[in-house]
């Protein structure tokens, strides 16, 4: 009896990574995007594109891949001021997709994180551990998604594979 | 296996973290110290039976170093640092 | 000192064992002695052996504040090798391993000395290539180190099923240390004692020093405890992991930082593996006792601690290594776990010196001291008697890190 | 065989399940609800195992996790070590048999060491196996040694799981304290846990005959469970034990019996932020003379075996006991047809309510059982009253003691709690919490039910408040309980020759203890050790306190200063399996791939473990050819040719910001920030003790933004190393640092040809030496691809790294390979990168650097900045070499005297190759491809004086002598990395 969860792997999306103070990174993108979130380790969303919060003075912009070049033309990241730092980083993560009735077993075996509907909401998002890697964690439907550096994309698979029991 | 207040996401389990040593003297300036000093400041730490104050990373996580005071015989953490954000 | 042997065994059994003595007396406490060693663990024990046995001074106290050998002598996974790196070490391990084996004579005392040999497992070539530069250099001290082909692992480990070529880290081959062996840890403390009691050394249990105490001239003339002053004019530290709490009552502050090693046992099986099996990529190693447990250690937890306990994730680690190489163990089940500190240096190197306030002797920074007991013993004792370190100590002083000459050793405890 | 020794009626077991099993070769059968003891029992099965030294036959002692003896293997596919028979559930084809005896359980040739006990008492072997060698008594000793046989495979079935969970309150044990505190908790909304290591919930209840609120016990329990079922926030698991108590508050917990059939056993590392341990206590054992024969149980085991497994345990019973619990079970034996015949109790006073539980019964007060006759079975027992000093016989073949209760404090102590001792019921009880914590019921020394609910009640109020809800109240109306007990450390057994066990498994008797002491092992570790009383698999649960009691008697002192030896984890055992959980097989350790790591694999590359856990190849042979030709093969290509390889692992950063420069200059030796847009340097990090941390190459991008790339193995630690003097050192500057080690990878071209080969792939970058020269990257389209190109040399040869995203990369990589087959271009391994390194004397952080050079031994003293005030381990680097320079190893190359003789990488140089202390040893030695011969580098003293001179390299059985030159062989002035 294998656990009942639909795995999606190694799927890209657009990633930028900026860094600069609040006042800097949050006038900048103003004018590009909008407003940046408040909460620590939480994301806003515009039409398919979401600003993470994800550390002191470090944000990450996630839109679906074929939004890159336009993005790139946006946020013009050789242009910005020397007080910000936007890096391209779509190939650094692969996204793995878990949904199902038991997506939160797999994530209680992958993950130490607290995944309690209290203490990880909807529009929660942060770096914590999977697998014993480090790894963006979201919820995504009735699941989860997770990046995890892309070098580790295959090891992810087979450590999926194992805990689904099957 | 701790429960570590990181100021940014606040209690996470200690194997996102790396250690990264007691926190002694401020690095002293190479060029205005005597040889002892400089020693000294490299080998000799806090190796206190109680408080110590000591630097860890949030490598799997937010990726903020910072400092917390515990407890090196109860492992109680006595001190994080504020939330920042 | 009551002789042991299968006679005096049979003659005391025609008595019931009503008239065996006391292992050691508990004299009172004097106010002042030749020498006061500080710690009745391995090295504190030994050291009083060997001032009383080869130097002739034997108005000596051990101070223990808990119980006699409950140090890390009591604590430790037993493996005593000289499979070293560096010029500095390897004779000196030589020494010690040579003392242990004649030590059961010696003492007078069954240590259960079992030159068993040690099997490194190898899964790497840089690994491979540390470990003939150590082979080679050992070599020069009489210490034997062999390569050794996977069969040829497999057939000393039958036990050792994974690993294989479609593994995640397959074994490229081995190294075999001959020289290696096990024994009882707490016969090693017990021995020493009773050896030295006999030769008028004083062990005093739950007696704690709270203090060194300095002469106006700064040098040391003895320790406050939990009983009393008492008064010596050399002093020896033999407290690992509580090495600098002792000294910084004298003003001395010394490289050292307090860390936490554990080790498990599993439930009593039959023979099952009859070496050493240390395995440094992966991050494990164990024997099997005489009583049937594998005696299992891995690494050490990376922050500073005082707190004898486990780290479920390091503890987790281990666990996961032994059971990659030796898969049918994962229904054995863990039967004991524990912790245990020790102090250890910038380069992780041992100290053994007299200290910059005169009269303080300390022997401290050992990573895997259990080995070193006996030479550790034997050179400080030296020092202590004759005022000159040892020649095979000579390299392990506290004035290195004045130079940052650091003697690194790779590998310094068993497994990485 | 049939359940002669089964209730018609009554228990926990479902008798329309029938479920087979054999032990011992032979077939039984058993219920639903049965454990392996409960159904031996009922078939009248006595001797289940024998024990450790002596070989006694033992039989079942107590009921559950406590018993010391009932060890049992289990075979097939269940198969395990040991295993105890009572705490085993019965399942259809369970296959155990005993262990530590052979031939066979009722034979036993071991068992002839029992008649020269007196040869072996308490640590006979510290003095004896002596003479003439130890080595001569080992082999045999060791035979002897263990219990069970160990598993020979792995489970065939299933797998481990261990998972991780977070919880408000974590309630341990589901006996009535527990769960009286869980539904109290729950109901306030909050997450609740409730383990029990039990296969049904309701603790000491499941055994007893009770009634609260005016319904039998087991009714309440049942209500309990099914209102806590209903519950979103509460998580509910039977036969999960709570095994280990760690560090801020997180608990580990052992789960079987999973409602999911592919996982054999779970693991749990359960975060509470309050635990609530409510672990109950356990039945203590009495140490009289033959306390191990089979037929002599603990009380509360006869009484379990009765009320809830319906097994009738013998039919003459003498209860044994120094306190009260035994007379609230004369009713339920009684009922079962249990004949007692004699109740001995120790105490001089025995309470009225405890004598009027037994009016019909004959109490022996102020009395001793001297002893137990029989060998395989309890036959009679004699009893001797202290008043008159007179004995008595009585023939049974039931002996059901109690030597009272000790709470289960274990969990409470592993987490560092502390423990007293309560004179009242001469036990150890939970003193202070240091974590936060709570203990109730019976593991907190509040045995009758009344107060467990009464205590529970109100420390959960207390909690409540914590977990912010009101209070609430219930009135459980229960039968009243009552316990006195006067301490029976042991008996008199000062003249018995019978032996008296204080620890039944490892075989320790009241002899041994006393020899313990005499023999000036006084400490409570000392006398455990000694006799290794207490390090059984039971770890003591009935014994320990009995021992702890003794060595107070002897020394006149209180239990209080005598103390406890230390609890360690786990709890029960608990298998490596369920711990490990599902990290098996290829992720045992993480690994890394590249894009190109499958296409390696399909051409045959022969793969090697890399640092930080990249699986690199090493060489690609061509069939039937060795590894030295392959070597050759891919080294020659690139010397002559062009090759290619994957240089992805390399690490990257990017950086940006003002202070970038200065920052540079602060973790590089050299001087980074002069550098122009476009162009870079190659540079060393040390650590600020001096040591030789990395080596890499920074590139200028333009006036803010850097990027740099490291070693692979070390990428990890540079951006630690990097944040941390960001963080702590230098917290105004401004630089902002972006990993890219995964956002770039490449493909390294290399060799003569390198520029033709490029230019064939099609590039929009003008790739004139000129244009593009050396330590200089341009970013533009290669192969249609977008690619940002660097001119860096790690062979010595004209290279072109090409940067491109992971995404492109083996589109580029097969491009070059097609592109590259007109200038028979080879995949190039790690091995082939070694030999060309080395015959450039490139600089290798595994072989030349090992923890002593520093850069001008290395004699690339032309990195270290004059010019800088400060740079990281500057100040140590001149410190350690101080005036003197002389001693130091020096890297130096080494040409065999004999140009095919290879020297072993490692081996030591010493002294004209004397058996003395080395002065150097050989980094690296490889077969040269430009100089036709084996060409070494190495460290030794003063080697930058001593070229032209020999080094003796010592083997074991001869010495290699080898020219001492300049460390390179190949490009002396570096034209062709520039051409």
């Amino acid at each position: 009896m294998g656990y009942d969860v639909k795995i999606e792997r190694n799927l890209l999306h657009a990633l930028f990574d900026l860094k600069g103070s609040v006042e800097d990174v949050s006038s900048y993108l103003k004018e590009h995007i909008g407003s940046i979130p408040v909460e620590p380790n939480s994301y806003v969303t515009y039409g398919n594109l979401r600003v993470l919060y994800l550390g002191i003075n470090h944000w990450i912009l996630l839109a679906p891949i074929d939004e890159e070049q336009k993005l790139l033309e946006l946020l013009k990241p050789e242009f910005c001021p020397a007080s910000i730092s936007i890096v391209l980083i779509s190939d650094t993560l692969k996204f793995f997709r878990i949904n199902g009735a038991n997506a939160d077993d797999i994530m209680a075996v992958a993950s130490p994180l607290n995944l309690n509907a209290d203490a990880f909401t909807n529009n929660s998002a942060t770096f914590s551990e999977v697998f014993g890697l480090k790894a963006l964690i979201m919820r995504h439907g009735d699941g989860y998604q997770f990046g995890i550096d892309q070098s580790f994309g295959d090891m992810i698979s087979d450590y999926l594979d194992l805990t689904m029991a099957r | 296996m701790l429960l570590i207040n990181c100021p940014f996401c606040k209690e996470r389990n200690e194997t996102e973290f790396v250690y990264g040593g007691p926190v002694g003297v401020d690095r002293p300036d190479p060029n205005a110290v005597a040889d002892q000093e400089w020693v000294d400041f490299l080998t000799l730490v806090p190796n206190p039976t109680g408080p110590v104050f000591e630097k860890w990373w949030h490598a799997r996580g937010c990726g903020e170093w910072f400092v917390i005071c515990r407890d090196t015989v109860t492992h109680e953490i006595l001190e994080s640092p504020d939330e920042k954000s | 000192m009551q002789n042991y042997s299968f006679f005096s065994l049979a003659r005391n059994a025609l008595s019931s064992h009503k008239n065996w003595q006391a292992a050691w007396r508990s004299p009172p406490l004097k106010e002042e002695y030749d020498v006061i060693i500080i710690g009745a663990g391995g090295h504190g024990l030994a050291t009083a052996y060997y001032l009383a046995k080869e130097f002739g001074i034997t108005n000596v106290a051990v101070l223990e504040r808990g119980w006699l050998g409950g140090g890390n002598v009591a604590r430790n996974t037993v493996t005593v090798r000289s499979n070293y790196l560096r010029d500095q070490s390897i004779p000196f391990y030589v020494k010690s391993v040579s003392l242990y084996e004649g030590l059961t004579k010696e003492l007078n005392f069954n240590m259960m000395h079992s030159k068993r040999t040690m099997v490194d497992v190898v899964h790497n070539y840089p690994k491979m290539r540390d470990l003939r530069r150590r082979q080679l250099t050992m070599d020069i001290y009489n210490s034997t180190y062999e390569q050794i082909t996977v069969e040829k692992v497999r057939q000393l480990i039958p036990a050792l099923t994974g690993g294989g070529p479609g593994s995640r880290l397959p074994i490229i081959g081995g190294m075999v240390h001959k020289d290696a062996g096990v024994n009882r840890h707490d016969a090693v403390a017990w021995g020493y004692a009773r050896a030295a009691d006999s030769l008028g050394v004083e062990m005093h249990q739950k007696t704690g020093v709270t203090a060194l105490l300095r002469a106006s001239n700064g040098d040391i003339q003895g320790v406050e405890t939990n009983k009393g002053v008492v008064k010596a004019k050399k002093v020896v530290v033999a407290v690992s992991g509580h090495t600098t709490t002792l000294t910084e009552t004298a003003g001395l502050k010394l490289p050292l930082r307090t860390m936490n090693l554990t080790a498990f046992v599993s439930e009593p099986i039959k023979p099952i593996v009859d070496v050493i099996v240390n395995c440094s990529d992966l991050g494990f190693y164990f024997s099997q006792s005489d009583k049937g447990e594998l005696v299992i250690g891995g690494a050490p937890d990376s922050a500073q601690s005082f707190r004898r306990d486990i780290k479920q994730h390091v503890f987790e680690d281990t666990v996961g290594a032994m059971l990659e190489l030796f898969p049918s163990f994962k229904k054995l089940k863990l039967l004991r776990q524990w912790g245990g500190h020790l102090d250890i240096t910038p380069d992780a190197s041992p100290i053994m010196d007299e200290t910059s306030v005169p009269g303080l002797y300390v022997t401290a920074g050992w990573w895997g001291g259990y080995k070193a007991i006996p030479a550790g013993g034997l050179t400080m004792a030296h020092h202590v008697a004759k005022n000159m370190p040892h020649p095979l100590m000579e390299a392990f002083t506290c004035n290195r890190f004045k130079n940052l000459d650091y003697i690194l050793e790779t590998g310094t405890t068993t497994a990485r | 065989m049939k359940n002669h020794r089964r209730l018609e009626s009554g228990g926990r077991v479902d008798r329309s399940k029938r479920l087979n099993f054999s032990f011992n070769g032979r077939q039984y059968y058993g219920f639903e609800g049965d454990t392996l003891a409960s159904a031996l029992i009922a078939n009248g099965v006595k001797v289940i195992a024998r024990s450790f030294k002596y070989h006694r036959p033992r039989g079942i002692i107590g009921s559950g996790i406590e018993d010391p003896a009932s060890l049992v293997e289990l075979l097939d596919e269940n198969a395990s070590g040991n295993n105890l028979a009572t705490t085993v559930i019965l399942k259809d084809g369970l296959k155990a048999k005993s262990i530590n005896c052979w031939p066979s359980v009722n034979f036993d040739f071991g068992s002839i060491i029992q008649y020269f006990p007196k040869l072996v008492p308490a640590g006979f072997y510290y003095k004896t196996f002596m003479w003439p060698n130890w080595h001569l008594f080992e082999p045999s000793i060791r035979k002897a040694a263990g219990l069970a046989n160990a598993p020979q495979v792995p489970p065939k079935k299933g797998h481990f799981e261990s998972r991780n969970a977070h919880t408000d309150v974590l309630v341990i044990g589901s006996g009535p304290a527990g769960l009286a505190a869980s539904l109290t908790v729950a109901k306030t909304g909050v997450k609740v846990f409730l383990v029990d290591q039990n296969s049904e919930p309701g603790g000491n209840l499941l055994s007893s005959k009770l009634f609260i609120n005016k319904q039998p016990a087991i009714a309440w329990v049942d209500d309990m469970v099914s209102e806590l079922a209903k519950m979103d926030n509460v998580t509910h698991m039977q036969n999960s034990t709570a095994w280990a108590y760690r560090e801020h508050n997180l608990i580990i917990v052992n789960e079987r019996e999973v409602d999911n059939s592919s996982i054999i056993e779970r693991s749990w590392r359960v975060r509470a932020k309050k635990v609530v341990i409510a672990t109950g206590a356990i039945e203590r054992a009495l140490v009289f003379a033959n306390n191990d024969r089979p037929g002599v149980m603990l009380a509360s085991a006869v009484q379990t075996f009765v009320n809830r497994y319906a097994v009738k345990v013998g039919d003459n019973l003498v209860f044994f006991t120094n306190n009260d619990s035994v007379y609230s079970y004369i009713d339920d034996l009684e009922n079962a047809g249990i004949n007692i015949l004699a109740i001995i109790d120790s105490r001089k006073k025995i309470p009225d309510q405890c004598l009027s539980r037994a009016k019909k019964i004959k109490v022996m007060a102020n009395s001793i059982l001297k002893n137990v006759n029989g060998y395989k079975q309890v036959r009679s027992i004699n009893v001797q009253s202290l008043d008159t000093g007179k004995f008595e016989t009585i023939s049974c073949d039931l002996v059901a003691h109690s030597g009272g209760w000790n709470p289960a404090v274990h969990l409470h102590s592993q987490s560092r709690g502390s423990l007293k001792f309560n004179e009242k019921i001469a036990a150890f009880v939970p003193n202070k919490s240091i974590q936060n914590s709570i203990n109730i019921g019976a593991c907190n020394g509040t045995f009758a039910l009344a107060e467990i609910f009464k205590e529970t009640n109100q420390l959960m109020s207390k909690l409540s408040g914590e977990v912010k809800s009101e209070s609430r109240e219930d009135n459980f109306e229960v039968d009243e309980q009552h316990y006195s007990i006067e301490p029976l450390w042991s008996t008199d057994l000062s003249d018995e020759k019978e032996k008296a066990f204080f620890d039944i498994q490892n075989d320790v008797t009241y002899d041994d203890i006393q020899l313990a002491l005499l023999e000036g092992y006084s400490n409570v570790e000392h006398v455990k050790r000694y006799t290794t009383g207490g390090m059984g698999f039971d770890q003591g649960k009935t014994g320990n306190i009995n021992i702890i009691g003794a060595i107070a008697e002897q020394q006149g002192v209180g239990l209080d200063s005598v103390g406890t030896t230390t609890f360690r984890s786990p709890f029960t055992p608990v298998s490596f399996g369920s711990i490990n959980g599902v990290r098996q097989g290829s992720v045992v350790l993480p690994f890394r791939h590249t894009p190109v790591t499958k296409w390696n694999l399909e051409k045959g590359a022969f793969m090697y473990e890399a640092g930080a856990r990249w699986r690199r190849p090493g060489y690609f042979p061509k069939k039937e050819e060795g590894f030295q030709e392959a070597v050759n093969r891919e080294c020659e290509t690139v010397r002559y040719g062009v090759g290619v390889y994957d240089g992805s692992p390399l690490g990257k950063f990017e950086l940006k910001g003002k202070d970038v420069g200065v920052f540079l200059d602060l973790i590089y030796t050299n001087i980074m920030s002069s550098l122009k847009p476009g162009a870079g340097r190659y540079g060393l990090m040390l650590s600020d003790d001096g040591l030789i941390f990395d080596d890499g190459v920074a590139f200028r991008i333009d006036e803010n933004r850097w990027f740099i790339s490291t070693s692979s193995g070390h990428s990890d630690a540079i951006n630690q190393h990097m944040k941390k003097v960001l963080t702590f050192d230098r917290p105004d500057w401004d630089v902002k640092i972006t990993n890219t080690t995964n956002q770039w990878n490449n493909a390294t071209i290399c060799g003569p040809l390198a520029r033709q080969l490029l230019e064939k792939l099609s590039t929009n970058i003008d790739i004139d030496n000129e244009a593009f020269p050396f330590m200089t990257f341009r970013e533009g389209m290669v192969a249609e691809i977008p690619a940002r190109v660097i001119r860096v040399s790690f062979t010595g040869e004209l290279s072109f790294e090409i940067n491109v995203a992971p995404r492109n990369m083996l589109k580029l990589w097969e491009k070059i390979i097609e592109v590259g087959n007109e200038f028979k271009i080879l995949p190039v391994g790690s091995e082939a990168s070694h030999v060309l390194r080395v015959e450039k004397g490139f600089l290798s952080l595994g072989h030349e650097v090992d923890g002593t050079v520093d850069a001008y031994d290395l004699g690339m003293g032309w990195l270290m900045s004059k010019k800088k005030i400060d740079y990281i381990g500057k100040r140590s680097v001149n410190l350690r070499r101080g005036e003197k320079s002389k001693g130091r190893r020096e890297l130096v190359g080494l040409l065999p005297h004999n140009p095919n003789e290879a020297i072993p990488e490692g081996a030591p140089i010493t002294p004209k190759g004397k058996k003395v202390g080395t002065e150097g040893f050989t980094t690296a030695c490889v077969w040269s491809v430009v100089n036709k011969r084996w060409v070494g580098l190495g460290l030794i003293e003063d080697g930058h004086s001593r070229h032209g001179e020999e080094a003796c390299i010592r083997m074991k059985d001869r010495i290699i002598r080898a020219e001492i030159t300049k460390p390179i062989f190949h490009d002396p002035d570096g034209k062709l990395l520039r051409s």
